[in-house]
């Protein structure tokens, strides 16, 4: 079946963050979004998410300029002060039209 | 009965030994883990009915008798964060986003520490104001909003440290804060349908009330068990601010009940409400104004340390000193 | 009591108003958010507690007194389908799985609508038959199948829509479905165990169960209110449609029940049965037989619009229309 | 009341009803799923709640009337494994490993066959002590110590399947693992806070805790229908020993608590006990201890067969054993 | 330590699709499954799974022919009616008989 | 934005080994992990996870070395007895020295 290249963006980050997330992400182009309840450490540890819980995963695959765009938008805003982290990977998709 | 006895019964509460059990669980490393989903849903289940016996309560109370009680809420919420940011500026020596974090904590207020006060002259049979809940309403923004203020007009607004959001995004974060939602939709639910709307869902909301809580106790046990390790790193004097801070408040705030025309148990009710410290509306809008803010101090001061305070020693000392006040008069 | 007493009695009942705090909670874009599970679990409590308590009175009913209002309930489940393709074909000008799709949820039922039917009936003192939850069970798939068999007569069989799935696995899939499941599987355990058995259970599936209905329609609020959103973009005959439709199934549920030998009560609810729209055993069906048909429409008018109007409007009128009946006779 | 009548009535109870119905669930292949935590939360309340009782009672309980029950106990709870596993390797010619991860199971016990057969015993009016949960937490332990004592005597130490865990760590597994941790940690809190305490708290752990208990039984029906299937492919001997170990195991356990002063309900109870298998504490320590055991051996017997066996069957066996027992006297 | 390069599909759909998409995964001859619980948004919008709740994140690691046939068997029931994406990617797994 | 290749191993397990697995992976040199509840199915099927509920997702993003430190780990100490699958996958990464 035909595929075609495109990014994933991984975001893991304290759950309190996600309707910012969501919206930050959608600004930078993205058309899509999965998010998953996750929990985890990292070299931060303490983080305000008591009642909120946990970490969120969100996963988002988007072309290699939005990619750029929500790196550098998690880099700016949220590396400073919160539990977060971001990393890229390259997927195949089917339909790639949904993702652009 | 004499302080040291109401303190015996206090901690042989099937409530306040749960907490502890939550304690013992981590320390010993045990693998019992409460899901995530029961806390939130006990938390609001505990806030929509708190909400909804003091709506019932407020339905048939004329705003003669309450105005003056809701007015020393309001003082109480005001000034407590004022002080508490000076102590922690001047004494403690902390930032100012630290200071105005901590001090947002201390002027809200704690709804389990309120509900084990109640839970307490409940079972003391200390008779007190129905209203109460509507009072817990008022004084959970406040401090919040107070202690913003107070940061933000400390920083350098051109500092990327204040770019982080508006005080309008602040407020309506509060207002619509799921704590305070609940509670709030829980009163107004229980003003409109009064106390017969209230009798059908009794056996739901009013009598499994307590055990919910213990239950919900056992869970917080746990979480705080954990803050307190984040804060022990930390040290002396956050220690000692964190005991001592809610012994003046909640004084101050038994002496202001007794003169708002409060009985003897809602003095004391409300002496617990100065005396607590907030752990989910705070931390969930300081986090978002204040970022920069260490979550391990606010956190494991409010946590760790006030509320097992509150919880085990507090309650009878605000008591006690409500019913000293009372006799005297 | 007259008719506006009762609407105002319903309209302040804790159940409607938690419903509407639900609403105001999304329009605000409050961060209340209720974990999926309780959804789940509070779903099949009502349900089990529903079957478990018709059962018990089942148990004590001779199928004399009780094989003509399943005779009313059968055939407003094969009528009201049937009825309202036609109009949706016709008058909506929609296509052939829209309208059988549509079709399918007013010709289901929404246990829901049936229990706030009945908690109306309990706070106004209304007697009723006890063995509701049968027909309830009854009502629930007729209709569904139905209306697939009009998509199924109607649409080329050669085309790749009907392709999807044998009319075998739709029967399986609303037999095991689990909100059919879990209301007979009650049913049945309630008549076998009799009322001794549910004495025993009694303090957890009846005594909280308004409790936990308001619970449940605080989050079917929120629910509701986003399902509002979409079906906003959808217009004006089907939002007609989904308040008229109701008024008229409702009515004609109510005198069928009348003539079925039925109580003033018990054609109350039969009525209020027969005037709502399924959300459960509906879409899950639907989405598997018929995927072709936009979920925004059917879950918009069965979720958004009728069963709002149903719980708030709806009820009060069944029973101003069952009472009015049953006070000329 | 004779033995049928008795087992009619435990079969008709909303329980183990109930049971059924999640076995129907998982083999008509409904699409009922009952969400996990729901599983962990009520886990968590039965266990919390029968300690909070047991607890209560052992308050008010003398040491003299209690050591010959908690000593027959853990003669029961020492003996048991030792038999089962010379049974196992012996007649049943299976492996050290899997001989002693089953022995381990059936020396343990089962707090849902526990509550089950306290159910019976307050539904039939049946009389008994009320620290029957002391004995039950006394039961838990060394049954699985015993088998992991004969295992890890019986393997070649130098053998890399002992390697997997020190017997330090299978200790504290056992006395922090959840289910025993909750057990105590109620017990505790239950003697600790008295029957005032526990009086506070009725409303949640007492009066709803059947209607839970059928609800729990509902999802663990569904489970043990999955671990039947996986059980069945074993076969024979395995399917006669989790049938007739129980018999044996139960009516030795009846005799003993008569001796041991235990009334016929309490002697009833504990024959019960003792003819159950673990299902918690049993696997989280064998998975951990003996990793190369299989557990489609010792979940299939314990959950897939002695569970349903006892729950239907047992029950009403060992209560007319210990009927018997007690009308000779 | 040695691993072999084989595939992962990823597949993000309507909850209410689980226990078919399983089904229609081992036909294609996925040899395993694993799923977890998300929620998201992408292009389609409204979906039937109010009761059903949010969407499943099936990923299955399969060789290069299966992952074929399960992107085309995905395209071809799914795609049409249905809150469904599916993507590919790489991966190096140990054991690699363990998903042939 | 500059990111830096990096590596991700996903560890999929009964969920009775969560706090095991977590202590071994750092043992390996893990600076953090992420962890997500999922179930599934695969080659060996029953495992002893009734209470404990499903299966665990573990995700750790390494350098090369730790990486193969985990997955030697995850071989010796858990392959045979227990319900685990291990795989690797590259991703690239903002913020390098979080991860080394
Ligand atoms: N090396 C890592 N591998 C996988 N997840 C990580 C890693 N480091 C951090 N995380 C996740 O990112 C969250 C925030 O990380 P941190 O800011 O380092 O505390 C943690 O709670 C983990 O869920
Ligand atoms: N670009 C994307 N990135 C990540 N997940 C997506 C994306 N687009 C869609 N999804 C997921 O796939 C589901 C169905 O997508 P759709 O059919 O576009 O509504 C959504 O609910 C998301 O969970
Ligand atoms: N081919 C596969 N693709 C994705 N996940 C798998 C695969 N095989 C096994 N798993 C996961 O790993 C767990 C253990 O696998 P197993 O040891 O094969 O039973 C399963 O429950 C699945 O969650
Ligand atoms: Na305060
Ligand atoms: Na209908
Ligand atoms: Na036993």
């Amino acid at each position: 079946m035909k595929t075609t290249p495109a990014f994933r963006i991984t975001i893991i980050a304290e759950a309190l963050l996600e309707d910012r997330l969501i919206r930050d992400v959608k600004t930078c182009g993205a058309k899509g979004y999965t998010i998953t309840q996750a929990h985890g450490d990292g070299t931060r540890g303490v983080r305000a998410s008591l009642w909120e819980g946990g970490n969120i995963k969100l996963e988002t695959i988007v072309s290699e300029g939005v990619a750029d765009a929500i790196l550098e938008m998690v880099a700016n805003k949220y590396f400073q002060h919160f539990a977060v982290i971001a990393y890229l990977e390259n997927v195949a998709v089917v339909r790639v039209e949904k993702y652009l | 009965m004499d302080a040291l006895e109401l303190l015996r019964l206090n901690l042989l509460s099937p409530m306040v030994l749960a907490f502890v059990l939550g304690l013992v669980a981590v320390w010993v490393k045990s693998d019992l883990k409460l899901p995530e989903q029961l806390y939130t849903v006990l938390s609001i289940y505990l806030l929509f009915a708190i909400g909804l016996k003091g709506g019932g309560e407020l339905s048939v109370t004329s705003f003669a008798v309450f105005w003056k009680p809701l007015l020393a809420t309001l003082i109480l919420g005001v000034s407590i964060p004022l002080v508490a940011y000076q102590i922690l500026l001047r004494l403690g020596r902390l930032s100012i986003v630290d200071a105005a974090a901590i001090a947002a904590h201390y002027g809200s207020v704690s709804a389990v520490t309120f509900t084990a006060a109640l839970s307490f002259a409940q079972a003391q049979n200390i008779e007190l104001e129905g209203f109460m809940p509507a009072l817990l309403a008022a004084l959970e923004v406040p401090g919040i909003v107070v202690a913003l203020l107070l940061a933000r007009a400390s920083l350098n607004p051109n500092s990327s440290q204040s770019a982080h959001s508006g005080m309008g995004e602040v407020w309506r974060e509060l207002f619509t804060g799921r704590s305070l939602f609940v509670l709030l939709g829980g009163l107004v639910i229980g003003w409109l349908s009064g106390k017969a709307g209230l009798e059908q869902v009794k056996p739901f909301f009013v009598d499994p009330f307590k055990g919910a809580l213990t239950l919900f106790l056992l869970e917080m046990g746990m979480v705080a068990a954990s803050r307190l390790r984040d804060f022990l790193k930390v040290g002396g004097f956050l220690t000692a601010f964190a005991i001592v801070m809610p012994i003046i408040n909640g004084s101050v705030g038994v002496v202001l009940g007794h003169f708002a025309g409060l009985s003897v148990g809602g003095s004391f009710v409300l002496g617990a409400m100065a005396g607590s410290a907030s752990y989910i509306a705070g931390p969930a809008a300081i986090r978002v104004a204040l970022p920069q803010a260490n979550p391990a101090y606010y956190l494991g001061m409010s946590l760790g340390v006030t509320f097992p305070f509150n919880l085990s020693l507090g309650i009878p000392l605000y008591y006690a000193v409500a019913s000293a006040l009372g006799a005297r008069v």
